[in-house]
């Protein structure tokens, strides 16, 4: 952990290795993490956190085991490795819910969605626009659902910026965001919300009053015409927009050498 | 106490009718009763309706064969070795039906089947499309003067499917220290009967040794079987991991019907025992592989 | 478990032996028996039936430890003795009541109760008329407000039959037997409901049209006329009223010898 | 991690203020944390309400030292050695006012609590007066046609008062197998600070060698205190048994408002430690006569 605040500005670094540092940065030692499956880069973000900014993060891996000394990112992130020397088993049914649906614990959650649309809102459940003769059965809402009403602080990772998984409206909401945006979400009494989108090609929040997608920097070597170019529908684009700050060598050195030196985070992307 | 010790042929045989409602225990490539699953298709179980936290193989094999008409889950998926095909494929023609319900609505509709509740409530879904999919939720209000929340109604599945490290011949069952999926917790005690596959049956005084280790008591359940690597290829911590080398053979067919088709034949249909099955899915070096989990 | 059907009639019993053999007579090798505190009577009515007609009763001591093998009835019916050698320890919140409200399993309870009333409503909660300001403030209600209203078989028993337990009408009703009687408690959907009373001087069930409480059979040595005397008001008497059958010698012996040698069964009786 | 290790003194002074509504683990003789109990009670808190499934001694005392002036739960009782007269008398007089619920009503109350719902329905209680009793029941409709049920109101304790066999500096919480206690189960969860006294505090790699024992995270808990026999007089298995000595000299001096002051000024108000106080409940003898509860 010595290092990491006085290391130099990486140039070798990957997108996935960017995306991490970003998704790290969420997070605090006040905070309890918690992941689901096939959650690549949120898992390395985690560990980054707790070898870097966040030695106290909490971390509850694959929503079942705590604080768990893991030494490397697994072939899967709900899968025993993950949570090797746990100091707690939190069986899901009985217990998990309990401290999720509490509202003082567990309050960030790392999400991804097939699509996701301006105001935020997910869809995980089926595209098309007949839910029960779908042109494509997605694997379905699982925790989102759930995570999208109950005052969560939402951060969506999306490896694959495009037209198709950011759309202007979903064709089904499977995990709310600010619905159809402006006042609405705050209107049915639902707090939190999404609140951060970062993609390979840059990082996304939501304009405070319209609650439209807004870009909030631009990954290096990327420019704002892109990301539009490469997005369904109107962001709000700043009329300056900065680059996302880089990570530095020592976070690229501790994802690529400690934390996933299988490469486990590059199968995210297409 | 009465003798649970049964056979998959009786088992199944006896306590699974066509067009019932199964209960899975599973999560995407972990602690399936998957002997279990593979004796539904090989007696030609039809019209079987399926509760599942999150699915993986066992729903795409069982949506391959034919053997379920709807779906009532969270998720369906085999994490990294990607979606159910078969499964996906059912569902977009038409064949399978799907009650798509968040993890906390599917917890509180097993939960008020489990207790003779009409229904439990959750705050979860609120401005979600998923509602309206459902008959069995609906928004309430609260009578103490708040925001509404989504009722869910009770889920009673006739019949639960379950794997254990451990049971004794009266039905009580036990776990080594491992992570507890939530399905053990809820989804038998909801069901109107449970089939516990297990991967020895001990006597009851090695039960009586780890009391605090019991997750189903005997009396609730109707069968038991033994069935060593009775999860295989899901993943049965501490005992075994799941078996990669299987899920990518699946993945890499279940695109297509016919080879979809070859591979249950090979394994599912021709096997006559675990042990003949477990030969056809690798046997011996298969085995070892599995049992490695500790060091991938 | 050797001569229990062939024992002759004893003549030398206790009260206490009585009850507990008309007790024990109630649950059979379907059932599961379920235990809370201060219960010596029903736990020696269960270790009963197990050594004689009902080796396969199934029981949750404490509503906790399943299966035991205590080797007697301890000075506690509630604590660690009583559950030796369980093979399950059934927490209470997370799953006790899954199994007790399920309504399949657990579907008779011996019940205690401050007072009963001719209607079998049961109060362990206030004597006097004002619940805020209670002349006796009595334990509560723990479980059984829950189990005089999810359709258990409810076995009342009493050591200390007389006006003051068994009132014509409770103060307060904190369990439902069946109400005001006749079918008031079945329009309200309730099922189940008290079946038998079993007190120191008689067995009383309930008139199935009026759910008046009625007179069963008297112990030996006791009349019917004794009997409503000493209740606080009218029950049902048939024209004759056969006596409680007595226990068996081998009954006796195992209560005395096996069962209860400590004679904690004494200790409800003032 | 942050280290939550803490003193008696410490803990209730910071984490438990005038009127609070405190949660506290018991049965009626058993497994309460009985250091903290004593602690209120040394600290003189006023106005305090109590949340408890069935109560023993501690509600007793803390009735006598008028540190509670209501009382939530199931049954308030120490079983053998029979009604608490202190706590029977306040609530006669009228200083303690009961709001009396079944054991799933006040499951429900919790539960809903801890999942941040407004209310969990019950179908215990209906035909009871309890119903009326309280303003947190009422009846409601099923929105799904069947008979009404029994909405109960969440509720949050300001603090729950736990106690345990291991817990480390970080808070995790440890019991050795043995039965446990719904309180264990819910009422930490429901409430907003936790407070836990076990009998070793040990280092995180102690826990980590079992994490199937572990009850509950350190993240929800406030302050840890090591405290030896912090449950007595009242049961702790698999350690010790309940006190019948000290529970028979509390019953005879307990009808008698100056006996049960003395008594508590002896065993309370003057020893200032963990040790003046088990002396002065008994001292190495007493301790061996607990430990023998297996024999007995």
């Amino acid at each position: 952990m010595s290092d990491w605040q006085s290391s130099p500005t990486a140039t070798d670094y990957t997108i996935d290795e960017l995306m991490i540092t970003v998704l790290a940065r969420q997070f605090t030692n006040e905070d309890q993490a918690c992941n689901g499956m096939a959650s690549f880069l949120p898992v390395s973000a985690f560990m980054l956190a707790r070898l870097t900014h966040a030695p106290h993060l909490t971390w509850l891996a694959g929503a079942a085991g705590l604080e768990p000394k893991a030494s490397k990112v697994p072939a899967s992130t709900l899968e025993s490795p993950l949570w090797a020397d746990s100091v707690m088993y939190i069986e899901q049914y009985g217990d998990f819910w309990n401290y999720a649906l509490n509202g003082r614990w567990l309050t960030k959650f790392c999400v991804g969605a097939a699509q996701l649309d301006q105001f935020g809102n997910a869809n995980n459940s089926i595209i098309g626009s007949d839910y029960h003769r779908p042109k494509v059965r997605l694997p379905g809402t699982a925790g989102l659902g759930d995570m999208g009403s109950i005052g969560k602080l939402l951060y969506y990772w999306n490896p694959n910026h495009g037209p198709r998984s950011l759309v202007e409206k979903v064709d089904f909401i499977s995990a709310a965001g600010y619905l159809g945006g402006g006042s609405e979400r705050e209107d049915m009494g639902l707090t939190g919300g999404p609140q951060l989108v970062v993609t390979n090609l840059a990082v996304l929040d939501f304009e405070p009053d319209s609650k439209r997608m807004r870009l909030q920097s631009v990954h290096p070597g990327t420019t704002a015409e892109e990301v539009q170019e490469a997005t369904g529908f109107e962001l709000v684009t700043p009329e300056s927009v900065p680059e996302t700050a880089p990570p530095s060598v020592e976070q690229v050195r501790l994802i690529r050498e400690d934390i996933d030196p299988d490469g486990m985070r590059k199968r995210e992307f297409r | 106490m009465t003798d649970k010790l049964a056979t998959l042929e009786d088992a199944v045989g006896d306590l699974v009718s066509d067009g019932d409602v199964v209960a899975l225990q599973n999560m995407a490539t972990q602690a399936a009763p998957m002997a279990l699953v593979r004796e539904l298709i090989r007696q030609g179980k039809r019209d079987l309706g399926l509760v599942v936290l999150v699915g993986g193989m066992a729903v795409d094999w069982l949506a391959a064969a034919g053997t379920i008409n709807r779906l009532i889950g969270a998720a369906v998926s085999m994490e990294q070795f990607g979606l159910c095909q078969q499964y996906r494929a059912a569902v977009e023609r038409g064949d399978v039906t799907v009650e798509e319900l968040s993890e906390t609505a599917l917890n509180a509709r097993l939960g008020a089947g489990a207790r003779n509740l009409p229904f439990l409530p959750t705050k979860g879904l609120i401005g979600t499309d998923l509602i309206d999919q459902s008959e069995n939720l609906v928004l309430i209000d609260d009578p103490f003067g708040g925001r509404p929340v989504v009722a869910c109604r009770a889920l009673v599945p006739d019949v639960a499917l379950v794997h254990a490290h451990r049971a004794d011949r009266e039905g009580n069952i036990q776990y080594e220290p491992t992570i507890l999926w939530p399905d053990i917790g809820i989804m038998p005690k909801a069901a109107q009967r449970v089939i516990v596959t297990a991967e020895e049956i001990v006597d009851t005084s090695r039960i009586r040794e780890n009391p605090d280790r019991t997750v189903l008591p005997g009396f609730i359940v109707d069968a038991v079987i033994e069935v060593p690597y009775g999860a295989h290829p899901t993943s049965f911590y501490p005992r075994y991991g799941y078996d990669t080398s299987f899920h990518m053979a699946w993945a890499k067919v279940a695109r297509d019907a016919e080879a979809a088709k070859g591979f249950l034949d090979r394994v599912v249909r021709e096997p006559d025992t675990q042990a003949e099955y477990l030969n056809a899915a690798g046997g011996a070096q298969m085995i070892a592989a599995i049992e490695r989990w500790r060091t991938t």
